[in-house]
């Protein structure tokens, strides 16, 4: 971010206001378009591992190889549908629901580090305010699922709220271990502690355990695998976006994909080593200037195979109930996590100590 | 203590709330056809169910009073079109008992083996769309890549890939190629491998047991009350096949297979793990007999020769009645069939087994939530087609 | 809308937009499940994995009529249902098309002389399609239905199914449901 | 003490059974056959016994009606005029609207001349398109005129000329299946 | 024990209105009066030898002289069963839609409940004191028992066209509205004639007689 504003005041001249609005207007746009392109690639993505999984092709023969033109296709006729707002509906929540719900998503990739300087914002307490800035989603949800007058979609949208309100404990605590070792909630730092002391995931036992917690927590975050209640299909018909047709429902289908993406660079940033290689290989965080950017390749490449785990099991696993999705989130998840911060810490301490 | 008792709600008289009717409509991604439940809910929890069905009724009795005997083995293919091979046996059988004429050596053996590849093809789909109920959607496309080599096996004889219109009044429509035999023996082979992959994907998964096991308890007075019979009163313990126990063909005499009866391995006995465990057990079962069948299956005629003259002049039993019951994939299917002398009988009902599964759910449902609602109605594996014929 | 329903003139920009929307409509036909009777079961062997459905984009069956542009009619529709089948209808986005498949929805089939209370062929009810004849048809014959029903999508115009003759024509539909 | 053994079997039930699970889907996403039949470029192979759209050998009818009656659903009509012997061809169409290919119309044929095809793609657009027309040539042939008239029938083969249908639709596929099966047969 | 044998534990009971043991049909029925069936059912269910746990089938049927409705029982521990039947005989005197009425079975077999819900709704069978008594598969407003010798086919039911050349709704024209068939006042019979260019069976609904179809 800096650079950009550097670029702006010095090569160009403009004045510091200007320079930082515009500096802040390129870094949102293109992650904006790394967002809407990551989407459609994803969505084509998942129904081709969907696919190969159930021994059939998948999108083949639209666009040239392997139907890659699927996604755009789906958009273009989502544009033109016929956009329904139900008769007994309430016009201005149903029509904002779906804004709130991309946007609460999109706000937490302010503190994500894709490279070394490629980062909005490096904010102090970057954790924490993605977890916090994610979970507007849920106020979205809940707005599409009332306002669209029909039952399943209140059902849908209750249990949406039930079960992300409820999963954001343990993925909190379970984020604890990581912050613990780094000793602070900065994502760059993340990235500096993992290019020195090599990967989080390996430097004790017990963070295989926040690991596991915090992926099975995320996977409820975003409503994805055995816990897709809110639009369970075969329950709630399609859960609380029941009602939304043409381009509002492919903005429900777009924050899924997103909040993978969110989950993922989280998971791939605090555990899995951010853009750094295992062994520091390349040292990638302080390359020259033009090649720092392989950072971003590397951080994709992790981030893609998380998602390739998440939609593996998506294709595996039935569905829970949303009272076994409960018990679940505070039996057996928040214990472990809290168990796995206390192994942390008493680790870190004995290997100091 | 007792401060904490003045903050919990005990009479919740002055809280109001307000029962919630939901429509299971007939369009709903798990209502397994066009069956409508209208609930009323609590919350999650269902309080009262009712059942209203008709919405696939097609006239068959109706059909069955103006259509001769021969021209009304199609109409029993439509009835519960999942397993219209063995709707056939049962038609086909009624009507030879009720003139007294027996099918040949050859053709009941081949009867049996196309029943029996039936109802394998019949319980895949019953196992596929209950994991879709549950929400595993892959074991869905494993169960249809077998059943599709089934439906071709059956296509080659009958010369239709659902509605086979095979087994009809004296015999078999004709004879199976040389080949089918050892294609079928090729099929039972690969069938084992793939059902040892089904349980270790679905059977044994613990989101799968948690979301199967207590629920929907039948015990067995009330299997005996509703009349529910085939899977359903066998997942409840009570070992009754009438395969075994009423042998309605010949061969099945000489084949020897067993019962599987649910035992309560997760949870109570007579839950909905049981009766899905009961049909996957089946499918082995069928593979023994289909393998029995091919190996004893005698050489001769396939149609009964003085039945032969049924496709040019309809036949015209004397007066009388029959009804026969046959073991259909979903339960006891009996035709009773009264005829008086004309072309087609007077009166033709069919005491379809879905039909009477399906009286159960209004006593299962309430105290359940919508995810074990789904899960109930997976499990009695009803077809709408024959609950409304 | 009404001004840009048939004041556009046919010209290269109007036909270029009319052909890449109709390529985007084409290449993403979602399917409803909605089964009735037998040839719902042959119809999810089209969407199985012998005759995967989803090669042509339309492999992604959504359970709610909003999000569905097809609606394939699969089994006999009985007095009973007809006015469920007419609201599901209603309840489609615009650009929607409809799959009349078996012979009970194209014209009666086996019901068609002694059904009392079966509607002989669905379009009594709801404008069709594509008919696919067959009892009930082969995956084969339906696939060949949809993609014959494609090429009819790619060559409509944007707004085709919102000029007046398809809003009267609905409207005369009111009475059913 | 029960429950925490139950609580710790059903965290190791849950991990391994989903472990298992997700072996078998990874096994068929990376080593397992793609068993899809891409429709319109190959097609899964047909018996020749499959019930499809019907063929009629119109020289051998005999316009008995045996088959109209037979058929449960009356989806054939047949309207010819008879001229002793000789046949002049109104209509012969099967409705195919009403047809349940239950094959009831075969074995009563005495002269057995209809037969069933394997053909089965019928899509049509138009509501009544869907009743095919079994004739191959309609009225009277030359050779039927010349044996009406008594003069001794010009031994030239009979070239039916197939009515209506391009290329693409079901009649003409199966009015070439028609010549082929003649060929076995001949 | 086969159906002599259960025969004559009936008769052994001593409740009057058991008639002859048909033996000669293929499956032999014991004819009861209607007013002693509830007693019947309720011996052959309880009896430890007779141990009719299921009632399998119940079904009506539509004679020349009046009604029958015969109950298939079957024990699944004694592997037996048995079939009874109610014989409802027409009174001369009314015609058309005389409904015969027989004791309803559903408090001794549940099971019985949907089985004569369909009867009523089929065939117009009345079935006194059953627990819910409506029609099961045919909507509530459907006129008339589809199953009845009798029946003559609807041309609609409300708006939706059930003819075979019935007119599509989107070819009808403004200016002459489809008249909305009138409801038919309650006790009149179904008289209504079938529209001219229907295909139903010829007048009156009685279905054509067999031979102008089948004989050749």
């Amino acid at each position: 971010m800096e650079t950009l504003i550097d670029f702006f005041t010095g090569t160009l001249g403009l004045g510091p206001t200007l320079a930082l609005s515009l500096a802040y207007a390129t870094a949102i746009g293109s992650l904006l378009g790394f967002i809407t392109v990551y989407a459609m690639f994803a969505i084509w993505m998942e129904r081709k591992v969907a696919a190969h999984i159930q021994q059939r092709f998948g999108p083949m023969e639209v666009g040239g190889w392997h139907g890659w033109a699927q996604s755009p296709a789906d958009a273009l006729k989502l544009m033109f549908k016929e956009d329904i707002i139900p008769s007994g509906a309430n016009k201005v929540l149903f029509w904002i629901a779906p804004a709130i719900v991309f946007c609460g998503v999109l706000a937490g990739f302010i503190a994500i580090p894709f490279a070394a300087g490629v980062q909005i914002v490096d904010i102090d307490l970057g954790v924490f305010f993605i977890i916090a800035i994610a979970s507007i989603e849920v106020i979205g949800v809940i707005m599409a699922g009332w306002s669209s007058n029909s039952k399943y979609s209140l059902f849908g949208a209750v249990r949406e709220a039930a079960q992300v309100v409820s999963y954001e404990l343990p993925s909190a605590t379970a984020l604890l271990a990581p912050i613990l070792v780094v000793g602070s909630f900065k994502l760059g730092d993340f990235n500096t502690y993992q290019a020195e002391h090599g990967w989080i995931i390996f430097s004790n036992p017990f963070m295989w355990i926040a690991l596991l917690v915090y992926f099975i927590a995320s996977l409820a975050g975003c409503k994805r695998a055995p816990f897709d209640l809110p639009e369970a299909e075969s329950e709630l018909v399609s859960g609380f976006h029941t009602e939304y047709s043409g381009m509002r429902f492919s903005f429900f289908g777009l924050e899924e994909f997103v909040s993978m993406l969110l989950v993922s660079a989280i998971t791939c940033t605090l555990f899995l080593g951010g853009y750094t290689l295992p062994f520091n290989f390349l040292d990638v965080a302080n390359l020259a200037a033009p090649f720092h950017l392989l950072g971003v390749a590397v951080l994709i490449v992790k981030i893609f195979a998380v998602i390739f785990v998440q939609m593996w099991l998506r294709w595996t696993l039935p569905r829970m109930r949303v009272d076994q999705v409960m018990t679940m989130g505070y039996k057996y998840l928040l214990p472990w996590a809290l168990f796995a911060v206390a192994g942390t810490a008493v680790w870190h301490v004995w290997m100091e100590g | 203590m007792e401060a904490l008792e003045m903050y919990t709600v005990d009479d919740r008289s002055d809280v109001y709330t307000e029962e919630l009717k939901l429509n299971l409509g007939p369009q709903h991604p798990s209502t397994h056809g066009v069956l409508r439940v209208e609930l009323s809910m609590d919350g999650e929890i269902i309080t009262a169910s009712r059942c209203d069905i008709g919405y696939l009724h097609r006239c068959a009795e109706k059909i069955g009073e103006n259509v001769t005997y021969l021209q009304y083995t199609p109409y029993t293919d439509r009835m519960d079109y999942l397993a219209s091979m063995n709707n056939n046996l049962a038609w086909s059988l009624t009507v030879e008992k009720l003139l007294g004429v027996e099918a040949p050596e050859r053709a009941q053996w081949l009867r049996m083996i196309c029943a029996e590849l039936n109802r394998i093809a019949s319980h895949l789909i019953a196992f596929g769309t209950y994991g879709i109920d549950i929400g595993a959607n892959t074991p869905f496309f494993y169960a249809f890549r077998e059943r599709e080599s089934i439906m071709a096996l059956l296509e080659r004889p009958s010369g239709a890939r659902m509605l086979y219109n095979y087994i009809q009044p004296g015999g078999l429509r004709r004879d199976v190629d040389e080949n089918w035999v050892t294609d079928v023996l090729a099929f039972c082979d690969d069938f084992e491998k793939r059902w040892a992959e089904y349980n270790t994907l679905l059977s044994n998964n613990r989101i799968f047991i948690g979301r199967t096991a207590n629920i929907g308890v039948i015990p067995q007075d009330v299997v005996y009350a509703c009349g529910a019979t085939g899977p359903v009163m066998r997942g409840s313990g009570i070992k009754w096949d009438l395969r075994r126990d009423v042998p309605y063909l010949k061969p099945y005499e000489e084949v020897d297979f067993d019962v599987p009866v649910g035992e309560g391995t997760h949870g109570t006995l007579g839950d909905c793990w049981d009766r899905y465990w009961v049909r996957m057990r089946e499918m082995m079962e069928s593979i023994r007999i289909i393998r029995q069948g091919c190996a004893a299956l005698p050489g001769g005629e396939v149609m009964e020769k003085v039945m032969k003259k049924m496709y040019k002049t309809p036949l015209t039993p004397e007066a009388g009645e029959a009804y026969m019951r046959c073991e259909n994939p979903r339960g006891e299917l009996g035709f009773y069939v009264v005829a008086e002398g004309g072309t087609s009988p007077i009166r033709c009902r069919a005491r379809a087994p879905s039909f009477c599964n399906l009286s159960l759910l209004d006593s299962l449902l309430p105290g359940t939530m919508i995810a074990d609602a789904v899960a109930i109605i997976g499990s009695l594996d009803i077809v709408l087609g024959e609950v409304d014929r | 809308m009404g001004l840009l329903n048939n004041t556009l003139p046919d010209n290269k920009l109007v036909g270029a937009v009319d052909t890449a929307v109709g390529w985007g409509r084409k290449s993403s036909v979602w399917p409803m499940t909605f089964g009735i009777a037998c040839c719902a079961i042959e119809m999810m062997a089209v969407f199985a994995a012998t005759f995967d459905l989803d090669r042509f984009g339309a492999g992604i069956p959504r359970a709610t009529p909003r999000q569905s542009d097809l609606i394939i009619v699969p089994g006999t529709v009985n007095a009973k249902m007809a006015v469920r089948v007419r609201r599901l209808y209603d309840q489609m986005a615009e650009p929607r098309y409809v799959i009349a498949m078996g012979a009970c929805v194209c014209g009666g089939g086996p019901y068609v002389k002694w059904g009392y209370n079966t509607v002989k062929g669905v379009h009594k009810i709801i404008p069709v399609d594509i008919f696919v004849p067959g009892c009930p048809p082969r995956p084969e014959a339906l696939m060949d239905g949809i993609l014959k029903l494609r090429e009819k999508i790619g060559r409509e115009a944007v707004f085709a199914r919102r000029n007046e003759a398809n809003t009267q024509m609905n409207a005369k539909y009111d009475a059913v449901s | 003490m029960g429950s925490v053994r139950e609580y710790f079997s059903n965290i190791a039930n849950g991990l391994g059974s989903t472990a298992k699970g997700m072996a078998i889907t990874l096994r068929h996403f990376t080593s397992e056959p793609i068993i899809t039949v891409q429709y319109p470029k190959e097609s899964l192979p047909i018996p020749p016994t499959y019930r499809g759209m019907h063929i009629l050998e119109q020289e051998k009818c005999i316009d008995c009606h045996l088959c109209a009656k037979a058929c449960p659903v009356d989806c054939i009509e047949i309207e010819s005029v008879k001229h002793g012997r000789v046949l002049e061809w109104k209509k012969f169409s099967i409705d195919y609207k009403k047809c349940i290919f239950c094959e009831f119309c075969i074995p009563p044929c005495p002269v057995d001349c209809i037969h069933m095809t394997t053909e089965f793609a019928l899509a049509t657009d138009n509501a009544d398109g869907m009743v095919e027309d079994m004739l191959t040539w309609t009225g009277l042939r030359p050779e039927d005129q010349a044996k009406l008239e008594g003069k001794a029938s010009p031994k030239k083969p009979a070239a039916p000329a197939p009515a209506g249908g391009g290329e693409g639709d079901a009649r003409s596929r199966v009015a070439a299946m028609l010549a082929k099966r003649k060929k076995e047969e001949g | 024990m086969n159906e002599q044998q259960l025969h004559d534990k009936l008769r052994a009971t001593g409740l009057g209105g058991i008639g002859e043991l048909e033996s000669s049909a293929r499956d032999p029925f014991v004819v009861v009066e209607a007013s002693v069936l509830l007693e019947v059912m309720a011996f052959l269910r309880d009896d430890s030898e007779t141990a009719m746990e299921m009632l399998h089938n119940v079904t009506a049927v539509q004679r020349e002289t009046g009604f029958d409705v015969v109950y298939h029982l079957c024990s699944y521990s004694r592997h037996h069963s048995l079939t009874l039947k109610v014989i409802v005989a027409q009174p001369e005197g009314e015609a058309g839609d005389w409904e015969p009425a027989v004791p309803s079975v559903a408090s001794v077999y549940p099971s019985a409940n949907w089985h004569e819900r369909e009867q009523w709704d089929l065939l117009g069978v009345r079935f006194n004191d059953h627990p819910d008594f409506r029609r099961i598969i045919l909507p509530e407003e459907w006129i008339g028992h589809p199953l009845r010798k009798d029946y003559v086919y609807p041309s609609t039911f409300g708006e939706i066209p059930l003819e075979l050349d019935a007119i599509p709704l989107y070819e009808r024209d403004e200016n002459d509205p489809p008249k909305p068939s009138e409801p038919r006042p309650a006790g009149t019979p179904l008289t209504q004639p079938p529209s001219e260019y229907s295909t139903r069976p010829d007048a009156g609904g009685r279905a054509p007689a067999p031979e102008k179809k089948g004989e050749s």
